[in-house]
């Protein structure tokens, strides 16, 4: 109200924005009506300038009146008809209202007000903008010190107590887990569902700030150093998991023979897991463990399904929280799911059976559902980019490079995760079998010597194992080196001279073949000391068709002659009696005429074999015992 | 992907399905297993005389190569091979406006598969517009890619089984790439070659 | 040696004939006119006969020469140092020294010669018996490992070979540093993944080139599993833990026969296929192509 | 194992049965260069697995078509489109033939365009068969940029360039000044639902880039 209007002004021609939308349309306010217009004009009106204006002429009127007042108060004396004239005065100014009322009653010409608005003021921006600087700085006095007040408050606080900031904790929590809104509560997840899992129960939890009543049991003002809640560290969130949730889960992966105590394993809930989750637990731990929990029983549910859907020739059995498989004859796979809820308080000891548990096994199969999970999020893009999304490179090349029956069948294939884990518990178990017997039988074997090199590389279903047999102290003179490849369920031998042999999974057939192995070892490595000493072969035999029938495999011999030819030695050697020894000579050193063999010269032809008794003989082994035999024969008595 | 003879098997006045019933007795003697049954078809679509000189897209499926359709396009020059998805069938469909299908030419080849070691074998009827015209014989050696490298042994198992009625040269597409890398559109060629044929002669044994 | 006397002799017999051969112009100049010149034209007869046996003189002339420039020149006499001079020496006494010593040191030179043969030919035919040596001036020199070598070792063994064979492609990655996994590609043959440990071939697996490099997944084809198994076999028998890099060398060598996988018939029977292989064991040896059955 | 029956016989089976996935949904926008890190860095937030970052490409485009001159008066001109694309950046991948039919517009109450489209991986013969066949190159172009996936939709933010030379990469220079954002998904017929999935994610993507149907026969009108 500051300024007069002395100018007339017009509305301008265009109509005023009201709104711009997103788009950029704009919305104008309708024009205003003559009615609405004329209020508006008739608002800036200042009525009381006006009526000022009447107050200043009545004050200078009342002015003159008091002057004439004097002056009649003077004149009063000498005029006697002033009663008469503000008598007359007042009748007409009376009349003069009755006929204004008059008029107005009868023609109805009256002012109405109605309310305006009041149009923005526009001030100047430098006077508002000191205004409001000097308004913001006021109240940002008041909010810093405030806010000073809160600081030093909190500190106090966190001097005194070791709890933590809600808000500090949710953001803290926000970082790892997702979470969000629903109306008054903070809801979250912690299932492998952005990570590509298909698993149907939820991983939901709710946060929630701690309870205050603990509170006020550790007022702030009243700091209690060794007291009972420091020794406690609290959280100021707490995290509410579902029920079946809580508590500690794993798989436990266990290969057993047949027939071995299968109940007591059902009974026992707790394994060697880790302690029970408390409720103080941290968030972190809290919501970890969940999450194991969540994923074991994923995990289980899946290949307790795949158990079912599979036709195995012995069916696998799923009975309650255990899966039984049949690896090989005689030995199950069993994949129990171990869970105790954070109630079950009291620890009990484990089983000894709970030794077997796999740990390997478990991993792989926490690694195979993961794969699992990363093949149903990782799909390929497609090159060029208008190429259809889904299939993988491989299958979009099928068409153009004409891809045959066999190469599409094989993309198509997919293991289930039970048919992979009882493939690698076979191979486990193989690899085992396999390891046992060539343990046992280098610890019984003590004359070759039998030296087994395992692969550093292998897959989990494939390994392969290089056997050397060799005589210690001739390992330069023969060395029969063997290559066995672990499979699932079978072995395959392969000979330096390319012979391969396949076995089933029976250790026992393995360890003959050794045996055999180790016999034709002997013979071979007699043939190449023999040469080194100057003896001459003159036959040898892997498979010797006479004899007593061996129990297992046959024997295998060799002739051997010494390097003037008057001496021979027959070696024939046993898989399982081991290497014996015979030795004849011709002539004989004694030559006696007869009837019969009339001269000397008949008797090159060979004499009687005579045996040796090796184990009287010197010498540290076998060769050793040969080298010896060889080198007395050879010398010239 | 393996190197691919395709010969005719001489018919000697006996019917197609008693030839096929021989070789099939003979390849099982080998040690053969059957493994399904096998097709190729070939249709020819020729260009609309609007479209200037006329060009012939002759569209072939093979069952070894599910996935994939092979088309070859004759243009009198030079011959283009092209292999896509399958839905080049969808595509030819759409462009009936330009190229139209003879139907009397449609091919096929169909019989029994076997496989023997690494060999396949493939003893097969060809019907042209269903009527029969002879026994096709396709032996594939699937471990190796040169043909060069690998003719005498095919010659060899060709013989073993066929007799003398085997072929002595390679077949005459590939006479001139015996050094190249074998691909299946090469055994697309040699049908094509062999269906060409047959339908020019009259019907041969006209048993089914 | 041999050729240098047979050359010598050579050169001896073509002097020889040279000088029966001047001789005989000799002959034929101091002779004169003969009576079985005949009458007619006797001078000329003669003075042909003179030119035939001159050219042949010429002709035997040149073998001469020629024999002679095939002669390597003696080595020139034993540089005996400064005892040259004693074959100066005048007195009595000391005049034989000099046959002596030459005498001694053809003697010990032809000892050196002959224990150089001799020594190769025991190291061909060891008489060891072990490769380990009990001595204890030998124990301090500590055995160099084959599992545990440096990566650029194995390295350069691979690129020696990869230069060896020029039909054969060698593709090096190290999923664990000092174990690489190589691809090698035989022509378009066939390819191998050989897994090293160390300085050994440790796992082999054989397919086609179009098959995955996978190295545990067998190949679909039945040949490429059975050269897989001879492999194995190869690496058993080219196996020689002192000398590591020589096995690996033999064994790429042999593998190396394989490019004639599907071209070359058995060495036995003369086919190509048997039970429809092709001949899939090369000779350890001899590198001959035979069947599984007819080796 | 049956016998292997007609492959036309399979087709047409399958065209029967509706799975073949020949229906394109569309929806195209464009955005500024100085603002597509923003909506990179958006859609990295929106789409499944970009934890190792957006997956890029970089394309080469031939358009073929193969068309009948007016004959008669009765017989319209008829022309068939076919698009060749190929990978630039990969190598060992096939090249992409793609039929794209007329796309239909539909009413408003449809969120994308639709149109009908027959893609497949082709050998590289492709071109030399489709010049052949009589075909023409009408236009090519390179596009390169980023792809995105969220469940079965493709979103690509592709920038344009014109072909310099005869060979592709040679020198290249871009069309505009702004990125082409498309969102598709390739279905089989009848799965109209997918299309209000697309409507809510490019709603989503807004005000950065408007992702809406676009009509090229207008478009063409305004050129």
């Amino acid at each position: 109200m500051s300024y007069s209007v002395n100018i007339s002004v017009e509305a301008t021609i265009e109509n005023q924005i009201q709104e711009i939308q997103y788009d950029g349309t704009e919305i104008y306010q309708p024009p205003l009506t003559l009615s609405e217009s004329l209020a508006k004009y008739a608002q800036k009106i200042d009525f009381s300038k006006t009526s000022e204006v009447d107050i200043k002429k009545e004050e200078s009127s009342e002015d003159s009146k008091s002057d004439t007042d004097s002056k009649d108060a003077f004149q009063s004396s000498i005029w006697p008809w002033d009663s008469v004239r503000t008598k007359l005065r007042s009748s007409l100014q009376e009349i003069c209202v009755l006929a204004d009322v008059l008029a107005i009653a009868k023609e109805k010409r009256y002012l109405v007000l109605d309310p305006v608005q009041q149009e923005p003021l526009e001030t100047k921006p430098m006077v508002q903008i000191y205004a409001r600087k000097k308004a913001l700085g006021g109240a940002a006095n008041v909010l810093l010190a405030g806010a000073e007040k809160m600081k030093n408050s909190q500190t106090e606080a966190a001097r005194n107590r070791t709890t933590l900031d809600f808000h500090i904790e949710l953001l803290r929590l926000r970082q790892n887990w997702r979470l969000k809104k629903v109306s008054n509560t903070i809801i979250g997840d912690l299932s492998y569902r952005t990570t590509g899992s298909k698993y149907l129960q939820t991983g939901t939890f709710e946060v929630t700030k701690a309870e205050d009543e603990e509170k006020p049991s550790s007022p702030p003002s009243s700091p209690l150093p060794g007291g009972p809640i420091p020794s406690k560290p609290n959280s100021a969130l707490r995290v509410s998991i579902p029920t079946e949730l809580q508590g500690v889960a794993y798989i436990e992966v266990l290969c057993q023979k047949d027939q071995e105590d299968l109940c007591s394993v059902n009974l026992n809930l707790m394994g060697t897991a880790p302690p029970p989750s408390n409720p103080d637990m941290h968030w972190q731990q809290k919501l970890e463990a969940a999450q194991n929990v969540l994923f074991c029983k994923e995990l289980f549910n899946q290949l307790a399904k795949e158990a079912v859907q599979l036709q195995a020739p012995i069916p696998h059995m799923v009975v309650g929280n255990q899966i039984m498989a049949t690896v090989l004859p005689g030995i199950q796979l069993i994949i129990g799911l171990r869970h105790s809820t954070s109630g079950d308080k009291k620890q009990q000891t484990p089983p000894p059976s709970k030794s077997d548990h796999d740990h390997v096994l478990e991993h792989s199969l926490h690694q195979l559902l993961r794969e699992v999970h990363h093949k149903n999020t990782h799909h390929p893009f497609p090159h060029p980019a208008t190429g259809p999304l889904g299939p993988s490179k491989k299958r979009m090349l099928a068409g153009p490079l004409a891809a045959d029956r066999h190469e599409l069948l094989e993309m198509t294939k997919t293991q289930t995760l039970l048919e992979q884990i009882v493939q690698q518990a076979q191979h486990f178990i193989m690899r085992m079998r396999t390891e046992y017997v060539l343990d046992t039988i280098a610890k019984e074997v003590k004359d070759p010597l039998i030296s087994s090199h395992w692969n550093t590389l292998n897959s989990p279903t494939h390994s392969c194992v290089k056997i050397h047999i060799s005589t210690h102290g001739y390992d330069a003179v023969c060395r029969t080196p063997l290559i066995i490849h672990v499979g699932e369920k079978s072995l395959k031998c392969i000979c330096r001279d390319g012979k391969v042999m396949n076995m089933s999974y029976e250790p026992q057939e393995l360890r003959d073949l050794i045996f055999c192995h180790i016999s034709q070892h002997q013979i071979v490595a007699v043939q190449a000391l023999a040469k080194t000493m100057g003896w001459q072969a003159l036959g040898n035999s892997n498979h010797l068709g006479t004899g007593a029938v061996e129990p297992l495999g046959n024997s295998s011999s060799c002739l051997l002659s010494s390097p003037t030819g008057d001496r021979i030695i027959a070696v024939r050697c046993e898989p399982q009696a081991g290497p014996q020894v015979s030795v004849a000579h011709s002539p004989r050193t004694d030559f006696f005429p007869s009837r019969l063999v009339t001269e000397r010269k008949w008797e090159h032809l060979g004499g009687q074999f005579r045996d040796v008794r090796l184990d009287k003989m010197e010498g540290r082994n076998f060769l050793h015992k040969m080298e010896l035999l060889m080198a007395s024969l050879t010398s010239n008595s | 992907m393996g190197v691919t003879i395709l010969t005719q098997f001489n018919t000697e006045n006996r019917s197609g399905p008693q030839n096929i019933e021989i070789l099939s007795k003979r390849i099982l003697a080998l040690g053969a297993t059957q493994q399904g049954q096998f097709l190729v078809d070939c249709e020819t679509y020729t260009s609309v005389p609007q479209l200037g000189h006329q060009r012939t897209v002759h569209v072939l499926h093979n069952s070894e190569q599910p996935a994939t359709v092979f088309s070859l396009l004759e243009t009198g020059a030079k011959t283009i091979p092209l292999a896509t998805d399958g839905l080049f069938d969808l595509l030819m469909m759409k462009m009936s406006h330009f190229y139209t299908s003879k139907k009397q030419t449609k091919s096929e080849s169909k019989g029994p598969r076997y496989e023997i070691g690494d060999f396949c074998v493939k003893l097969g009827t060809v019907t042209v517009s269903s009527n029969f015209k002879g026994v096709l014989v396709e032996v594939e050696y699937r471990p190796c890619v040169v043909p060069a490298m690998c003719w005498d042994l095919l010659k060899e198992f060709l013989q073993g089984f066929l007799g003398l009625s085997g072929p002595t040269t390679p077949p005459t597409y590939l006479q001139n790439r015996m050094q190249e890398n074998y691909s299946p559109i090469d055994t697309i060629h040699q049908y094509l070659e062999h269906f060409t044929m047959f339908r020019k002669s009259p019907g041969i044994g006209m048993r089914p | 040696m041999e050729r240098d006397i047979e050359q010598l002799n050579s050169a001896l017999s073509a002097i020889k004939v040279l000088r029966s051969n001047v001789r005989n112009v000799f002959d034929s100049v101091s002779n004169g006119l003969r009576a079985d010149h005949g009458d007619e034209g006797k001078e000329s007869k003669f003075v042909h006969e003179l030119q035939e046996l001159l050219t042949t003189v010429n002709n035997n002339l040149r073998d001469v020469e020629n024999a002679v420039s095939n002669l390597t020149p003696p080595p020139g006499a034993f540089s005996l140092g400064n005892t040259t001079y004693l074959s100066q020496e005048t007195t009595q006494e000391r005049q034989a020294l000099y046959g002596q010593l030459v005498n001694s040191y053809k003697w010990t030179d032809k000892i050196r010669e002959y224990s150089a043969v001799a020594g190769n030919i025991l190291a061909a035919n060891s008489f060891n018996k072990t490769y380990k040596t009990f001595s204890t001036t030998k124990r301090r020199k500590t055995q160099t490992s084959n599992h545990n070598v440096p990566p650029e070792v194995i390295e350069n063994l691979i690129t020696s070979i990869d230069r060896l064979f020029p039909d054969v492609t060698f593709t090096t990655n190290r999923p664990l540093v000092p174990n690489p996994v190589i691809q090698v590609s035989l022509g378009r043959v066939l390819k191998a993944i050989i897994a090293f440990k160390g300085l050994m071939i440790e796992w082999v697996a054989v397919k086609a080139h179009a098959e995955s490099n996978d190295l545990w997944a067998e190949s679909r084809y039945k040949v490429f599993r059975k050269v897989t198994e001879n492999c194995h076999a190869a690496m058993c028998h080219f196996h020689s833990p002192m000398m590591p890099e020589l096995a690996v060398r033999s064994f790429m060598h042999w593998f190396h026969s394989y490019n004639t996988l599907f071209s070359a018939p058995c060495k036995r029977c003369g086919n190509h296929l048997h039970t429809t292989l092709p001949p899939t064991w090369r000779d350890l040896r001899t590198l001959e192509p035979y069947h599984e059955e007819c080796k | 194992m049956s016998a292997p029956g007609n492959a036309m016989d399979s087709l047409s089976a399958a065209l029967k049965c509706n799975i073949i996935p020949n229906q394109e949904y569309l929806l195209q926008g464009s955005v500024l260069d100085q603002y597509v890190e923003v909506l990179l860095h958006r859609l990295r937030g929106l789409c499944d697995n970009v934890d190792s970052g957006p997956e890029s490409f970089h394309d080469h485009e031939l358009c073929f078509s193969l068309r009948i001159a007016n004959t008669g008066a009765t017989t319209p001109m008829s022309v068939f489109s076919l698009r060749v694309r190929r990978a630039l950046d990969v190598s060992d991948t096939p090249y992409q033939l793609r039929y794209i039919g007329q796309q239909e517009l539909g009413d408003k109450n449809r969120p994308t365009v639709v149109r009908s489209s027959i893609d497949m991986a082709c050998s590289s013969t492709i071109v030399d068969f489709l010049t052949e066949l009589g075909c023409r190159v009408d236009f090519e172009y390179i596009a390169r940029g980023y792809m995105f996936r969220k469940g079965r939709m493709k979103i690509t933010v592709s920038k344009i360039f014109k072909m310099g030379g005869n060979k592709p990469g040679e020198t290249v220079e871009p069309i505009s000044q702004s990125y082409l954002v498309e969102l598709s998904v390739l279905a089989p017929s009848g799965q109209d639902a997918i299309a209000e999935d697309m409507r809510i994610f490019a709603e989503q993507l807004r005000p950065l880039v408007q992702l809406e149907k676009i009509d090229y026969k207008r478009l063409g009108n305004i050129m």
